[in-house]
């Protein structure tokens, strides 16, 4: 026993994810930690370095952090972004008790935002062209009202008509880091049906919920921003978290 | 384009003053003609890619035709699709004209294939994305965020330039203001009181109430002020039995002296 | 890099909490992690028991989960007999933002602070007198409160008002090196300050703020420095900084 334990203290130390790289880079994971676990809207690279003890290094704490949740019951995900913990996707069936009524988005709704997704900058006109018919008021205002979308611009064409594009709260909803990632995206560009509408001459032909209009967009007028005052108050909000 | 089309004279009949076009009917749920449309695509058990666009135009026309027995009324949509189709229909079976300037009817079918399948994918797309692990639904965000408690600092901000404009302006303007509303200043009477209460502890013979009060009297604009209070305060102090006062002549200085007595209670200061 | 990879392989499989007892503990104890995350109150033992699997040993949950969490940056604490995922204690700090609000001073505290800096010790009597205007108080709080100004000392005159003075703040703010440094009245009329005809008998004073108090001050009472902690506190924080 006694000769045991010299050779214990001998041992080296204990080598875990937290206690590498730089001195406190454990307590850094705690505060990144902390912070995330606190926050219900996704946080920053930047925001959490802006809080973190001089010289962490984000990248790699975040790293640690994701593996060392990923198979806890919350993980660490990065949605439109940035980083934030949630629920295991496959514990929904607990925790689906707790749903207040989540309203299902019509057939009409889901489409319509889908196409603004995957068609974004888009104007009303096109929505219809795809859908083949009308698409009333409510249903633009109703995803409005669920701050998934917003008003982006005007069109450069004869009418000026309004842009619609999704915001951060989108992406966070649908669990997505950024627009990329939407599934099915290639297909669609495979099949043509993305490049279909913007002229070959033209920017990217990707959908792009990036901040800055594109060279066919106008900003919106100082009318539409009061118009929905609401509407753009939530995107406003998602849009300056981002920083 | 040639002969009249069978559904020109039933769109009039249709209602639209109301301005409601949500009353009209939507066909057994169908979102529209081209929904309609995919939806009989589909039966054809195919390919959107091999679809037949002109067996699809005779479904569409047959379709309609059927609702229009059954006196369903259709939206304005259904009927101009129709009308298309049943254009379409006419120009896929007649000769091709010689190229002119409007898009062949090969290029038209082609291009109502190709909206079919767009329409068709974005659905496949809209329901994928539906099926996401959704926010609320299937994940959950944390329940009960901390908040974060804000510490408000107010920092100010002011320049040297601002601190001494600010004291030079208010200090000349002060200045100047004080000369035109130059403040009186007065010896008041409790003053003098006091002042003479204080000197007749001090006193065991006659002085001139002058020489005393020559201190008080440096500022030249003093001298109304003391010399009036300073009387009064003497002539009170007589009354009181604690001074005794006397002038020679009229316009001589005035003297004083305490009264022998109550010397040692006025010596208290 | 590529010889560690097969050191870390070498490595004996990780002894968690989650895999011990039974079978599903580890299921479990996900799931009432996943609960405890997404609720907005603290759960009861009973709540968390009526959610996760049959036969779950509840009180082992949580106390595995306790012990899981101890050494992290969020906590499994018990609050008020029921259970919640908190932020550590000790990290209270992170969940803390500093927001710096930047606020122009009035012109009657611009006037006020430039008076106590050229005519220090002065009281706000004689504040009052130079301004012509009565001072309120809470021009005076609010010029303590940037740590400008100081309480120095009581005036020898009956009523022994209070004497103001500078900090080495309000130095470090207007970057002066010494409060001797202010102009004096040739210098202002030099500088334009003072435009026009300068009343003869104006003069402005040659400031002093040493810290020794004058011949006609006292020491402020014990009671001073109580009456207004928070201001003390800016003004001693002002004065450690000239060291």
């Amino acid at each position: 026993m006694m000769d045991e334990t010299e050779v214990q203290e001998a041992e080296a130390p204990e080598e875990t994810l937290a206690e590498s790289h730089v001195p406190d880079h454990g307590e850094a994971m705690r505060i990144a930690e902390a912070l995330l676990f606190a926050s219900a809207e996704p946080l920053g690279t930047e925001e959490l370095a802006g809080r973190l003890p001089e010289g962490a290094n984000i990248e790699q704490i975040l790293e640690d952090l994701q593996e060392l949740y990923a198979p806890r019951g919350v993980n660490l995900v990065r949605v439109a972004g940035k980083w934030a913990f949630r629920t295991a996707s496959d514990l929904s069936f607990v925790l689906a008790r707790d749903v207040v009524e989540q309203r299902k988005l019509s057939r009409a709704a889901m489409e319509t935002l889908s196409i603004i997704a995957y068609h974004q900058p888009v104007t009303r006109a096109e929505i219809e062209e795809i859908r083949g018919v009308a698409t009333s008021k409510g249903t633009l205002d109703l995803l409005m009202e669920t701050g998934w979308i917003r008003l982006r611009g005007r069109r450069k064409v004869p009418g000026r008509p309004v842009t619609y594009g999704t915001t951060p709260g989108f992406l966070d909803h649908f669990g997505l880091d950024a627009i990329e990632d939407l599934p099915g995206l290639e297909e669609l560009k495979g099949a043509g049906f993305i490049e279909g509408r913007v002229p070959s001459d033209m920017s990217v032909p990707v959908p792009s919920d990036a901040e800055a209009l594109r060279e066919d967009e106008d900003p919106l007028d100082q009318d539409d921003l009061f118009q929905e005052p609401l509407d753009m108050h939530k995107t406003e909000m998602g849009e300056t978290g981002e920083e | 384009m040639a002969k009249p089309l069978p559904f020109e004279d039933v769109e009039p009949t249709v209602e639209r003053g109301e301005g409601e076009p949500a009353l009209l009917v939507d066909v057994d749920g169908f979102e529209g003609p081209l929904d309609l449309l995919l939806e009989l695509a589909r039966r054809q058990k195919v390919d959107l890619h091999r679809i037949s666009i002109l067996a699809l135009a005779e479904q569409y026309i047959a379709f309609i035709e059927a609702a229009r027995r059954m006196r369903l009324e259709l939206a304005a949509d259904y009927l101009v699709m129709a009308a298309w189709l049943a254009y379409l229909k006419s120009r896929l079976l007649l000769p091709e004209p010689p190229k002119g300037e409007e898009p062949s009817a090969e290029e038209l079918a082609t291009a109502l294939a190709l909206r079919l399948r767009r329409l068709e994918a974005i659905r496949e797309v809209a329901k994928k994305l539906g099926e996401r692990s959704l926010l609320g639904r299937d994940v959950f965000a944390r329940g009960a965020p901390e908040p974060v408690v804000i510490n408000r600092d107010a920092r100010y901000e002011a320049s040297l330039y601002d601190l001494l404009k600010a004291y030079a302006q208010q200090r000349q303007v002060q200045f100047n203001s004080k000369v035109s509303l130059h403040k009186r200043t007065v010896w008041s009477l409790i003053d003098a009181r006091e002042a003479l209460e204080r000197l007749v502890g001090h006193l065991s013979d006659w002085v001139t109430l002058d020489t005393y009060l020559v201190e008080y009297m440096v500022e030249p604009a003093m001298r109304p002020t003391v010399l009036a209070s300073a009387l009064s305060a003497t002539l009170e102090m007589v009354r009181e039995g604690k001074l005794s006062v006397r002038q020679d002549e009229a316009f001589a200085p005035v003297w004083v002296k305490p009264v022998a007595d109550p010397a040692e209670t006025g010596a208290q200061s």
